[in-house]
């Protein structure tokens, strides 16, 4: 059906990413003034990329059209070596893009309404055209390189964003941790990706089997080996991991995510379901060949089990910690973390398909729960204490609706939400995994936790009574914020259908296999199996949350309920384990004692040893005076103007005159000159 | 004499005039003028020995004596900006009265 | 710069250009009426026309005369008012005088310099006879640098008719008024001819038929 | 160019297209059959038809001035000369008596050689310009390569030839007039140039002759098939078009000679025969860059419309050099003098930008076959900007509203 | 080989000229004189396009900036100074001299080239723009980048100066008319 589109489409391919690109290249020559156009131009950029994404999309559904290359453009030839960037049309990508522009699309939507008293509204829009653009670049590109730079661009604007309100010292330090952290883990992305050029001398993921992510490169990749006898490829698939790790939020790069909550809502639902936070994940599935290249009979390789590993404990990690939290907005981010986890899990263990449902359902009911979360926040006079809420479902019904649907898809809700099959099909690639169970223990264990912390923070805020001290009523938001919270709803719902078992045709469609409907795929033991642990998981999380928060204190400075029963372990998490505090003892302690011990030295040491010669010098010079005094004074004159005059005279050849010293030079040069024709002769 | 040989005399004595305007004048500008009479006598070697010498089909020296004129520009345009910012502080252009870092 | 107010006033603003296209036009329309209306044609071609001077124009002096003879008609008296008053001192005068030395209230020599002369028209205010005018005169350029422009009772001198061409009003309010002083005078003397001759009738026993005689 | 070749037929020789080439050919057939030389009488030739260009535009000099003054009067309604000869057309005769026989004053503090100099270098690059322009078909005087970069090359001299007018008078107004005149000529060199390079582009050559062939032909049967009638042609065109008028000191940018601030500029220690030079050189310069312009965007000796073969391709080019001359006389005598600041900012920020947007609109225009989607692409590229750029001149660039403090407004 | 012979002793005496003579205006104008005598050259050995762009270049655009930056700070004659000061410009020729001689050295040892090389053919626009654009094209971005920065640089080191030109206006102004 799209087969009129395909001619035209190594064209426009090209101006996915390059819409927004130039919308924020214009706002940001656009006076301040012109906000309202400034949002027009980036919204409508972004519809028109979106439709050529949705257009693209339809392309890559042809069977046997399903990848094409957009032909590379020599970026630059530098002698011999040319480097060429060009972009990369298959079906994990052409879904990618078609995701990233159609959630972004309804953010925009709803950052007009959002952030429309903001001073700098027009340049808010700038940013947000920037940070999508280059997530496109990500998503569509065809070389590693082409994909780093994006990358970069990626981490630029979550900088800008994140400070967006940089007047809050909070929000720029914010911006400095997440930008600081994740370069961590592209310097580690940067030499991987140079070893790989330098070992197989290209950076284009598919060149007509050429390319990074073709046989030919894999295998000598793989043959390869380095220290301790690991192959290349899995050596530099690990640094691209850690690359993946920082950008994704993976422990221990996970410190900036929680903290990039000090941006605009819109901003949070954008990183975290969009762009920045996919753009690791969508890493590691992109250049999925390389860690798989050195795979043994079972599929194992070293980076895949790190990567497994990383995700459990990751995905675990953050739901444990969001059980503790109380800003609405960091239970999210904390959820995002542990989701990330299980993508990491799901891509670990083999399930790349898996991995892009879930990041894409994901990214679904994500952008819906922020932009909820940020519906209520705006509703609740910008105050973002679950504590200091309740009773929410009354005065603002449809986005209790709305956030209800995102909180069920997130936990996990059974059949119709597609959370529930993503984190399904994820749990059953981790149950068959050869390599252990223990990324499937933990993966399970988070994902009862999350159905429990999602469901203590639906009671807090939508049920109960209200709890708000001081705080006006709260109100419904206009429809310009609403509209995309029931697009994405319905996006949350809809995406159920086309990952089920019984027809898994999303991950058939990435697999680049042709799917088929088989009704009996439900009934196989092991799914039936895995169905019924999912349904365990999910009842026991909400059923024990819903008993234990059900009836709240409506006092907002009540303890919460766990924190009795946990005592010190409750702390522990609401420190997030202590990450920040571990970081700030293990790097930062260190160097400000650094520091204080150089700064004592000098207090200490220095400043007691300059009196004593202080004091000696005087004393010496009582003595000189005395002697002075006694008749030396005439000699001791002569000697001084003897000197002076000839400093006088010596300092006149320092005259300051730039010709003088070349002429200097130039006489030396030939003195020089003379000598080695001299000396030749 | 071939002409080869005639042009790189010329191309010498211009050069060894240039060095010497640098050396001895004192007016900045006059110093730049010094300065264009050594770069073009460079540029006359280019085009000598591009002409004369050896065969050069990827023309390497008029190649490089175009870069060469247009730096040329640029440094006579920044030259001249930061003499006219010398000369607005101190109201001259004369070199030795600029020894403010004098011993 | 098209709106009739000010030409860049805040939030009135045309087409660009629009301005200076109609500049053009109105250049345009100059020039080519300029070849069939010949009313917008001011020039007045010189020696073969000229255009005509004002009553108010003035250049250098000249005397008046009545009558047909330059001499015996000059209204100037000599008595040298214009040239104590002439603030560059350019009148030069002579009183004539007959043998005896009495003097014959006429000018024997009467030069006006014009390459001195400012043209500032004071002799003729202060002149009590009516003798001096400013001229209309304008082509007077010579070769004769000094005796070419030190003009004599010859050029100065020019009649009263050619003073009604040039100032009609001044003219014939002049000619009035000295026709009645003429007249007031005839009948002073009139008066006073009658009265010598009445006292002389006093003094004479039978005037009329003396009178009769007469 | 080779010697004489006896082969033309007389045919060829008379024929019309070939008028302007008559006197080189009969000095080469006259010195040929005296039993020249080759190389004699190739100088010949060539002399002769050096002297051809030269008369021609020394006597359209002539004419120029007279007729300048004739319109310039027809426009405020006055008559303008008329008294030498019939409808005073022998006035260019007299005034070059006059100017001939009048006296040569140096004056004391001047420098007499470069004072000498310096009108003998103003005429010499225009003349040397009006050489390798194309007239027709046949009438290229010099045929170069690189004809236009010559062209500019040597359009560079006039500003070094002001300079020594003016440093070497010694005194104030000549050199004040001089700095006007360079600064301006600098800043209007640049979009001069730059508008140059779409042409250049486009056509991919820099000889003349081949930048007029590239314009042959009629879009639709009847468009001439000129660079103006292009979105990016018309643009360059404008663009050059204002700044030839500055390049030749034309009202309203002739504010180098500026007479009621600066007397006469770098002309005012001149008399007699050296200002008749720079009125020379300056008329000289007005026709080269005129002749340029019509080359360049007008589409050179070619007809206006399509069926006009059998006209004299030279008589085109001539009636073109005729209207855009009379565009100029029009112009001065319709606009006021601009000040020079305002002068500086127009070409910095209006035309130089738009000399560069016309650049890649060429490009684009070339690539895209200059069909439709060239209509589409670049119009809006280059419209949309001159209308801004032309409001911000207006709005924001203009100088504030003045306020008379001892009259009223 | 004629035209550079009545050429080259031309460019020397110019040359000296620029370095020699004490007004400095005569000096920048013997300068232009000099380098279009560099362009004459060039056409002459027939590279036309690089001769044309020296003349537009450095007549054009150097030799009148120099010119114009004189008349902006007019300075005053150097003949006296320079008699005066026999140190600096002795001290100069030894430097310059032995400059010369090397330099006249190397220029011996390389006419050892063969005398009968076919001479190159003169160069066309074309092949030479296409060789600009194609092997050289980072070189012609990266000198188009240089400009585009000297342009900026110079237009801030002008504004620059402007504004301290007003805050300090204590300073005393130029005295014009030494010419």
């Amino acid at each position: 059906m799209a087969e009129p589109f395909h001619p035209y489409l190594p064209f426009l391919l090209w101006w996915v990413p390059l819409l927004p690109l130039i919308a924020g290249a214009v706002i940001a020559i656009l006076p301040n003034r012109y906000g309202r156009v400034a949002s027009q131009i980036a919204t409508g950029a972004l519809f028109l990329s979106c439709l050529i994404a949705l257009a693209a999309l339809l392309c890559s559904l042809t069977p046997g059209k399903m990848a094409s290359s957009i032909p590379a453009v020599t970026w630059l030839t530098f002698g011999d070596v040319a480097l060429q960037v060009g972009l990369w049309l298959d079906p994990m990508s052409a879904a990618m893009a078609a995701m990233v522009t159609f959630v972004a699309l309804w953010i925009f939507v709803y950052s007009i309404g959002y952030m429309e008293k903001e001073a700098r509204f027009g340049r808010f829009f700038g940013f947000l055209s920037l940070f999508c653009g280059a997530m496109l670049f990500v998503v569509l590109s065809n070389s590693l390189l082409l994909l780093f730079m994006a990358w970069e661009l990626v981490g630029l604007a979550s900088y800008m964003l994140i400070g967006f309100y940089f007047e809050k010292p909070t929000a720029a330090a914010a911006a400095q941790k997440a930008f600081i952290t994740t370069r961590v883990g592209d310097m580690a992305f940067f030499i991987g990706m140079i070893w790989l050029y330098r070992q197989s001398g290209t950076l284009l993921f598919y060149d007509n089997g050429n390319g990074l992510l073709e046989s030919g490169v894999l295998h000598s990749l793989a043959g390869a080996t380095t220290v301790g006898g690991l192959a290349v490829s899995s050596a530099a698939a690990l640094l691209l991991l850690v690359g993946a790790m920082g950008k994704s939020g993976q422990v221990p790069l996970h410190t900036w995510l929680p903290d990039a909550m000090e941006g605009p809502t819109p901003v949070s639902a954008l990183i975290h379901a969009a762009t920045m936070v996919a753009a690791g994940v969508f890493l590691v599935a992109r250049t999925h060949p390389i860690f798989s290249a050195a795979a043994d009979l079972n599929g194992l390789s070293l980076p895949l089990i790190a990567a497994a590993w990383i995700g459990g404990i990751t995905a675990l990690y953050a739901a444990l910690v969001a059980l503790a939290q109380t800003d609405i907005k960091r239970i999210l981010a904390y959820s995002t973390v542990s989701q990330l986890g299980f993508m990491m899990v799901a891509l670990g263990t083999g399930g790349v398909a898996a991995a892009m449902f879930h990041l894409i359902a994901h990214a679904f009911f994500k952008a819906l729960l922020f932009l909820s979360a940020g519906s209520v926040i705006h509703g609740c006079h910008e105050e973002q204490d679950i504590r200091r809420m309740g009773g929410l479902r009354h005065a603002m019904p449809k986005t209790f609706v709305t956030y209800a649907v995102g909180m069920m898809a997130l936990s996990g809700f059974p059949f119709v939400f597609s959370g529930f099959w993503s984190k399904e099909a994820i749990l059953h690639k981790a149950q068959i995994w050869p390599g252990g169970h223990g990324p499937f223990l933990l993966a399970g264990a988070a994902a009862l936790l999350t159905a429990f912390y999602m469901t203590r923070q639906a009671l807090l805020v939508f049920f109960g009574v209200p709890r708000r001290p001081g705080v006006a009523h709260p109100h419904e938001s206009p429809s310009v914020m609403l509209v995309p919270l029931y697009v994405l709803a319905a996006g949350a719902v809809l995406l159920a259908l086309v990952g089920t078992p019984v027809w898994p045709w999303f991950e058939e469609w990435i697999s680049g296999e042709s799917a088929r409907f088989d009704s009996g795929a439900l009934m196989k033991p092991e799914v039936m199996h895995l169905i019924g642990l999912s349904l365990a998981i999910v009842t026991l999380g909400v059923g024990a949350s819903w008993a234990i928060y059900r009836n709240v204190s409506s006092d907002s400075q009540a303890a919460d309920p766990l924190a009795g029963k946990l005592g010190g372990v409750w702390r522990f998490l609401e420190q997030a384990m202590g990450f920040d505090a571990l970081y700030e003892k293990a790097i930062i302690g260190p160097l400000a004692f650094f520091a204080g011990a150089i700064d004592a030295l000098e207090r200490q040491v220095f400043v007691p040893l300059m009196a004593v010669g202080e004091s000696c010098v005087k004393r010496i010079g009582r003595w000189t005076g005395v002697s002075d005094e006694k008749g030396l004074n005439d000699g001791f004159d002569r000697l001084c103007s003897g000197l002076q005059n000839r400093a006088v005279s010596a300092s006149r050849s320092q005259s300051g005159r730039p010709q003088a010293y070349l002429r200097a030079i130039g006489l030396g040069m030939s003195v020089l000159l003379i000598l080695y024709f001299w000396l030749i002769a | 004499m071939t002409p080869l040989s005639l042009l790189l005399i010329v191309s010498s004595l211009w050069f060894t005039l240039g060095l010497f305007a640098v050396l001895t004048r004192r007016n900045a500008i006059l110093i730049l003028v010094g300065i264009e009479l050594m770069l073009n006598a460079a540029n006359l070697n280019f085009i000598a020995f591009w002409r004369y010498g050896p065969p050069d089909p990827d023309f390497t020296g008029p190649l490089f004596v175009l870069f060469s004129i247009a730096i040329a520009a640029a440094e006579a345009a920044v030259g001249l900006a930061i003499i006219l910012m010398v000369f607005r502080h101190t109201r001259s252009t004369d070199l030795n009265r600029l020894d403010s870092l004098h011993g | 710069m098209n709106s009739s107010q000010h030409p860049r006033s805040r939030g009135r603003w045309s087409i660009p250009g629009l301005g200076l296209l109609k500049g053009l036009a109105v250049t345009a329309q100059n020039m080519l009426q300029s070849y069939y209306r010949k009313d917008r044609m001011t020039t007045v071609q010189y020696p073969e026309q000229r255009a005509p001077i004002s009553p108010n124009f003035r250049n250098f002096p000249f005397l008046c005369y009545d009558g047909s003879d330059p001499v015996a008609g000059l209204r100037c008296t000599a008595c040298s008012i214009c040239e104590k008053e002439c603030p560059p001192q350019c009148i030069y005068i002579v009183l004539d005088r007959d043998r005896s030395g009495k003097s014959l209230k006429r000018p024997k020599v009467f030069d006006i310099d014009v390459s001195v002369c400012m043209n500032c028209g004071i002799c003729a205010e202060v002149c009590p006879f009516d003798s001096i005018y400013m001229d209309g005169e304008y082509e007077l350029s010579t070769d004769d640098r000094f005796g070419g422009l030190l003009f004599g009772l010859d050029r100065l001198s020019k009649s009263a008719e050619y003073h009604a061409t040039l100032r009609p009003d001044q003219a014939t309010e002049v000619a009035a008024r000295r026709h009645a002083e003429e007249q007031k005078n005839l009948a002073v003397q009139a008066a006073k001819a009658a009265k010598l001759k009445a006292e002389k009738e006093k003094n004479a026993p039978e005037p009329s038929t003396e009178g009769e005689h007469a | 160019m080779s010697g004489f070749d006896a082969s033309h037929s007389a045919a060829v020789l008379w024929a019309p297209e070939c008028w302007p080439r008559l006197p080189q050919r009969l000095v080469e057939m006259l010195l040929h059959f005296c039993g020249a030389p080759d190389w004699l009488v190739t100088i010949g030739g060539l002399v002769a038809a050096a002297g051809t260009v030269v008369g021609v535009f020394l006597t359209g000099f002539a004419l120029l001035s007279l007729i300048e003054r004739k319109t310039l009067a027809r426009i405020q309604n006055r008559i303008g000369p008329n008294r030498a000869g019939w409808f005073g057309i022998l006035q260019p005769v007299a005034d070059g008596i006059k100017m001939l026989t009048k006296e040569d004053i140096v004056p004391t503090k001047a420098e007499w050689f470069l004072h000498l100099l310096a009108p003998i270098l103003i005429v010499v690059p225009s003349i040397l310009a009006l050489g390798v322009l194309p007239y027709g078909r046949e009438w290229v005087p010099v045929p170069l390569d690189l004809g236009l970069l010559f062209f500019f090359a040597v359009g560079t001299l006039t500003e070094l030839a002001v300079f020594m007018a003016g440093w070497a008078s010694g005194s104030k107004f000549p050199m004040l007039g001089a700095m006007r005149a360079i600064s301006q000529m600098v800043s209007y060199e640049l979009p001069l140039m730059l508008s140059a390079l779409g042409v250049i582009m486009v056509s991919g050559t820099l000889s003349l002759p081949g930048i007029v062939a590239q314009q042959s032909g009629f879009l639709l049967g009847f468009i001439p098939a000129w660079n103006v009638f292009t979105p990016w042609g018309l643009s360059a065109g404008l663009v050059f078009y204002i700044a030839s008028i500055a390049e030749a000191n034309r009202c309203p940018f002739d504010l180098p000679e500026g007479e009621s601030e600066i007397v006469a500029g770098h002309m005012t220690e001149y008399s007699g025969f050296k200002y008749a030079l720079f009125f020379m050189g300056e008329y000289l310069g007005l026709f080269a860059i005129s002749g340029l312009g019509i080359t360049l965007f007008l589409g050179g000796w070619q007809a206006p419309f399509p069926g006009l073969g059998s006209v004299p391709s030279w008589i085109w080019f001539f009636s073109k050099l005729v209207v855009v001359i009379f565009s100029f006389l029009w112009i001065r005598g319709t606009f006021p003098r601009v000040r020079i600041d305002q002068l500086m900012r127009f070409a910095w920020l209006c035309l130089i930008p738009m000399a560069l947007l016309t650049i890649p609109a060429a490009g684009i225009w070339h690539f895209a076959g200059g069909g439709l989607i060239g209509w589409a692409v670049t119009v809006p590229m280059l419209l949309v900007p001159w209308v801004v750029l032309t409001i911000h001149y207006n709005k924001r660039l203009a100088p504030a509203t003045r306020t008379y403090t001892f009259a009223d407004s | 080989m004629t035209p550079l012979l009545i050429l080259c002793p031309m460019m020397i005496l110019a040359a000296l000229g620029a370095v020699w003579l004490a007004r400095p205006v005569h000096a920048a104008l013997f300068l232009a004189l000099a380098l279009a005598l560099t362009a004459v050259v060039y056409l002459a050995v027939g590279a036309d396009f690089i001769g044309l762009v020296q003349f537009m270049v450095y007549v054009g655009a150097v030799a009148v900036l120099i010119v114009f930056s004189l008349l902006i700070t007019r300075p005053g004659d150097e003949a006296e100074e320079l008699l005066r000061r026999p140190r600096s410009w002795v001290t100069g020729l030894a430097c310059t001299l032995p400059v010369f001689a090397v330099l006249v050295y190397a220029a011996s040892r390389h006419t050892c080239l063969p005398d009968a090389a076919p001479e190159n053919p003169s160069l066309s626009v074309e092949s030479f723009g296409r060789v600009l654009f194609t092997t050289h094209a980072p070189a012609v971005l990266a000198v188009g980048v240089l400009l585009t920065a000297v342009m900026i640089g110079a237009a801030l080191f002008a504004k620059e100066a402007h504004a301290s030109s007003h805050t300090e206006p204590t300073r005393k102004p130029n005295t014009p008319g030494d010419s």
